[in-house]
């Protein structure tokens, strides 16, 4: 969605600024220091939304006994992640690979450790905002090392979802190779597929803003699969285990909602009016979401909860994520109304009956949240928003059929990745933490802390 | 000298509070503690129906001259009442001594302000 | 304050950017990609005064067993009245209403969904940059929707403030109806008075510039009426109830003190002096008013408290909001100074003889904070922030009697409102929670959840 | 570093905008809204490392009794040094000196009050980008007063960086006094020398990106005399005493990083390339710092601690703080490992057996860390990032002798200085708590509060 | 009746809470409580060894029939021993009087539902 | 074997704590209360003066033998006092056995470690 797009560009020459439109000349391309001040925040709030929102949001439903292990996998996910991705990751998932036939599927080594990146490259990637640079080809507005900080971000977060699905059960060591491995064998290549200017399904012209395939199908359907091979917690019966800490849950709720813009919002890759649009249909999709949870809520368990209208609010903010870019408020509103309705519907009723131990609902939110989105990207996607993109209600059906598409293969493509992945790991050091472990805690047995000490 | 324990519902603590009161008692300590049995009680998270055998109760701990041992008992059975499964249970303990530190009296003495 | 101030434009040349100067010339208006960074950066900020900021300073403050339910009534406030903004609130306060003699008082529905607003359009509000639209109106630099959304977080915030006042005693669903209605019928037009470019008091001259008589006033007597008309709690005796948990209130009033250098000096709506003038000013009165109740708590109780001091900063920042962009160093020292000592009486010696149940003091803080703040700036203003603009002090008593008249009406308005909508609310559905409810906690009887768990 | 380098503007052409080249002709100079949007929000990010992180660092880390009371003295420093700083503490430490042969030390009091700064000077120091003003003297891109309040921020952090060497053991009012001294007579000499355009240290080509020397290796030293002196505390037997809240700790040092990029990339003073790199640098310094504590962790002790991790992002994001504006990847990453390595073994191994009671290692990471990274900058520097400065891997082993200079003169300094104000204030109102006081708890004899309460 | 307070290691209580039921009690309460002694625990804080005397442990208070005595403690013996020092202690005490504050049982009775 | 309950200031916790070790007391479980009764703490909360009826304590259980009872609580009576009301109380108990879960030892043998 992002490279190379310079029909777009002609379209929404209203909103590039006079600035780069000056700069069409011949004269060395620029940083925009307002697109560039937004984006070093984006990046910042996409990590607020890891370090300290995901893990309270997190941390807060689990057992008290377990709360450390939770905050400690996202924390080294933040650790380890980054390392992976200067290293390796972005060149991979963003870089462009020399073996023509690959080219669609996976970025090669050329920016391995960040080689031949200067510290005043303009970013390869851009949405609205452009420029001609000095070879012809044209540039974003931001250093291309702030675009690669702001992935980062993503690279970490993604993994780090997938935590609700086995908290409160896993090998620390198991995970952490677990999750190295994922993110290179399948974050990277699916990121690469949809986002890098020559990946297939961005060349196929599937729809995804801020990550509903890349981020939370991904990560969602991984989450099922390691639920469900790493079997249900000892004293699991069928139902939620109550959080330790509440409002710790809501706590992270805010944060990551705040977050969020930065994620959706900063995902335009400028500050433009596609930016303050994606902010306002993430806000709106969100509120209508939380909204509709708490009314389920009221309706059929007679009182409005706050774990629930926090389940909402993330859930809404899930589905727009790869809309945020594409539709407005009617669209906003349909998102975050049909995502409560559906995600209430796959916690409350199916799951139970399944009876897999997704401990957090990591599949339930993210997962069934990212397909419902990518797909109503698909039927909700207006002209309004960007021109030359639109969905099945403005007569493109076309579009829905690509999501429908690009979400078939990430379910398929991450289903079948983590098993693999999950039998290698699981071979090598063991994922499942020993039932005596488990029965005292994480925090305590694999950390040897814990969380809230009374002396004194 | 006795000991009463009373295990209640936290949602009675205050009339059970007022209850004692109003029968002169003059001090007493509690804290919080789980109780683990048959009965259970319910929570919603995200839509489900949570059957938690884990149950908030607090814990009184009376002690009492002997003379006032009755009304007591009488007075928490009265207001911590509700009639439902899970109301909670008093136990009586003997007692074989008690100091008051401040001024080392011992006995029954130590038990109630002659002041 | 915000629309076709085309005089102050001429004034404030010099800090007219370059960029919109050369554009006087018949180009189309552009987005300036900084101030609009900033405003989506300041949007998130005020969000995250919301959540988790005043969930957190409000849950922190009450007893254990209703801890959720203030951050509940946080929570569904963002949810409910951002869905209400766009839909209606938007058009009400800001919008142009079609019948005349209603232009002055209420806003119609020509925005209502926020119909006709596209994606490019420039805000029609603007402070110190401007530029010539298409049309030869001016415009601002930033694009319309992020106006919309930094507003739809002042419209989120104000009834949350209203939460400290009836804390603790309320029936959930009549606090819900309750809000929303008060947001419909009191903040939309007092926000219309104040800050449209038709509002009457605004056209008479009244100075607010980040929402004195907007947010904080019309809050803190919403407060006072709903705190006398619900009664006392049960268990009330004319003294304040010690938190629960009071790193909360510190973490709460830290982010607070965060989030509100969007709220103050994102109101100018431009990233220029001014909003660094803005930011400086809420800073230091923040920390003098600290340092003032810290000292006061020293003096007169023996030691500085920590509930006292973070007291003391919010109050702070409630009095220099309307005085933000008018006021300079020796403003922000006197007002930060003087709110404490008033509010600090108010609360510690008034409130007790007078013997209301304000739970956390919303009238106390930011009743009074926001009257002496807004008739301060009627004293302090000074030429040497907006040239336009000046005080008392400079020898203008005229702005000090607008300021009087603008925080009676409002007062007068926001009083007998709330009263009507009180009684109707009450009569409706009932808004004190039943005595027995109280006394086992609005967290259990309300939503069926109890904060912190200790099971494991 | 900030002031008059018209060299390397010559040298940075590439990354100056656009708009500021043009400017070049005898034009006004502007505010550039971009680089203005950033350093507001960078601003912001400063502020909420000391309130909430650091508070929730450090709080976490002390026993329950205590807690409150280092809340407070991180509230009480954002109050009072905020105050100090507009009233005096910014004139003394970037201003200039009338009297000649103190310019080099100290700066002067012009800039009392702020006294003859408009709201729409711009700012005198600027690193990458710069034009012409007026008067003919290079001027920055942003508002002066932004660049005060930004410098306000790391004035207040620095002496609360402190507060982990003595907590849990000092008395509030000398805690008070010793601070403010400290930060007149210490702080503010040293920034000067470091930042300020005539400061002796700058002159002679010290780098110190964003505080290394100024901020940690001053705050660090002070912390290791300040513990000495003040004495054990007294159940303090050889080892770190458990954290009563290690989700404060973990949630603490979340936002810590977090607000690091507005510290680092912040002082760069634009949103450009080179604030692009320092946030990268910084986020992968922390990154490998975090990992490589925890397999230390791991490895020596067998199992990674959440304490341990948090502990190492700090310690790499303290070590890469002077470096973030001169290295790139490589540099981050062998910083980022070498800075956990040695202060691993300087709080597990060396402390231990010195035995002095640095509470919360204040000087084992602060200190330790900032005197590493700073002399680690003048190894690394590489010309790639900023082309006038590179370290003894590129030959120019005269930069590691200055840096050496650097650290010495500040190790000293702020060592005496240190030593000689704390003899004054424990004369003059005691600094220890008394016996009685430290084991009943801070929070309850300072302050007079209990921070979690449990009726109810 | 007898109560049993039984002072156990956190790590065992899911197992003495199964050897409880098994054995048919059908009640009981606990908390948590810190053991203060000559035995330490290890913590590592920074990668230092804090050898900490204060040391997690939870109490449990059963008050069951005298005939329930003896296979109530043995249950508890068997399932919270790990044989290392530290596995905690069972204090016996006796009970004067007991009542449900439900239906206002008292003696053995209020003990055990007949329902 | 007697059980005592002292309940004291938190405050003086680590006091009786060094005394009880002077004493030769190898081991004792505590928890905190709260005390609710006449007497008040004072809290100030933004200016206001707070009359607290509610006060925190901390209760310490000892189970001692018999030679043990008397040097025991003359300990705490001594280390626990400050003369000032709301220094406690110490209850004393009988209790009919004891067993450690690690060697399943019982009686009074149970209680002091021989090695
Ligand atoms: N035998 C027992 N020993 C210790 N605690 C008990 C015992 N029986 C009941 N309790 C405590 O009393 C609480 C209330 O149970 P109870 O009132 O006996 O239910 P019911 O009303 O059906 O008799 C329990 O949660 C438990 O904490
Ligand atoms: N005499 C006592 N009085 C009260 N509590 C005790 C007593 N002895 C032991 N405890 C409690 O039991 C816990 C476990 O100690 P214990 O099992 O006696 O060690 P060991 O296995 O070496 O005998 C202690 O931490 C303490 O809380
Ligand atoms: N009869 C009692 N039963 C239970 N706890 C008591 C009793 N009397 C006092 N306490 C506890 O002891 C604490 C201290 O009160 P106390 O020492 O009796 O005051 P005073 O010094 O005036 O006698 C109380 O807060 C309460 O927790």
């Amino acid at each position: 969605m992002k490279k190379n797009i310079l029909s777009i560009m002609a379209l929404l020459a209203l909103s590039v600024s006079a600035l780069s439109a000056q700069t069409a000349a011949p004269v060395a391309p620029t940083v925009d220091a307002g697109d560039t001040a937004w984006m070093i925040v984006a990046t910042a709030f996409v990590l607020l939304m890891s370090i300290p929102g995901l893990a309270l949001f997190y941390g807060g439903l689990v057992r008290r006994k377990n709360v450390l292990n939770v905050f400690m996998q996202v924390f080294i996910l933040v650790a380890v992640i980054s390392v992976e991705w200067v290293i390796i990751g972005y060149s991979n998932a963003f870089g462009s690979n020399s073996i023509e036939a690959l080219k669609p599927y996976i970025g090669g080594f050329d920016w391995a450790f960040l080689n031949n990146i200067g510290i005043n490259d303009l970013s390869p990637y851009f949405i609205s905002h452009s420029q001609v640079g000095l070879d012809g080809a044209a540039v974003g507005t931001i250093p291309h090392i702030i675009f690669i900080m702001f992935q980062c971000m993503f690279a970490v977060i993604t993994p780090a979802l997938i935590i609700g699905a086995f908290a409160e059960r896993i090998n620390f060591k198991g995970f952490l190779i677990f999750s190295v491995l994922w993110s290179l064998f399948i974050y990277n290549p699916v990121a690469h597929w949809v986002w890098a200017g020559d990946g297939w399904l961005f060349k196929l012209g599937a729809l995804d803003f801020a990550g509903g395939t890349v981020v939370h199908i991904n990560a969602g359907v991984a989450a099922i699969v390691t639920a469900i091979m790493l079997g249900k917690r000892r004293d699991y019966k069928g139902h939620a285990i109550p959080a330790h800490n509440i409002t710790y849950v809501v706590i992270g709720a805010g944060l990551l909602w705040v977050g969020w813009f930065g994620f959706n919002a900063g995902s335009g890759l400028a500050a433009d009016g596609l930016a303050a649009n994606a902010l306002m249909v993430t806000h709106i999709a969100a509120a209508a979401a939380a909204l509709t949870w708490a009314l389920l809520d009221w309706i059929i368990d007679k009182r409005p909860t706050i774990v629930g209208i926090s389940t909402g609010a993330v859930g809404g903010l899930v589905a727009i994520t790869p809309a945020a870019g594409f539709v407005g408020i009617p669209g906003a509103l349909a998102i975050g109304v049909l995502v409560s309705l559906v995600c209430f519907c796959m916690v409350a009723y199916v799951k139970p009956k399944l009876g897999y131990d997704d401990s957090l609902d990591a599949f339930g939110v993210h997962g069934v949240g990212g397909i419902l989105g990518a797909l109503l990207t698909g039927v909700l996607a207006s002209p309004l928003i960007q021109s030359s993109y639109s969905g099945a209600i403005y007569g493109n059906f076309h579009q829905l059929w690509i999501q429908f598409l690009a979400v078939g293969v990430t379910i398929v493509f991450s289903g079948v990745g983590t098993f693999i992945l999950f039998k290698l790991v699981d071979k090598l050091v063991g994922l499942r933490a020993s039932d005596k472990h488990e029965a005292i805690g994480l925090d305590e047995t694999q950390h040897g802390e814990t969380a809230y000490n009374n002396f004194d | 000298m006795k000991k009463i324990e009373a295990i209640i519902r936290k949602s009675k603590f205050e009339d059970v509070k007022e209850a004692l009161y109003d029968q002169g008692i003059e001090w007493f300590s509690y804290w919080d503690i789980t109780g683990l049995g048959k009965s259970t009680e319910e929570q919603i998270v995200r839509g489900q129906v949570f059957q938690s055998s884990y149950i908030h109760r607090r814990m009184l701990s009376i002690v009492v001259r002997d003379i006032n041992l009755e009304k007591t008992i009488n007075a928490i059975l009265d207001s911590a009442w509700t009639g439902e499964t899970g109301d909670g249970k008093i136990f009586v303990y003997d007692i074989e001594d008690t100091f008051r530190i401040r001024n080392r009296e011992s006995g029954p003495d130590a038990l109630f302000n002659k002041e």
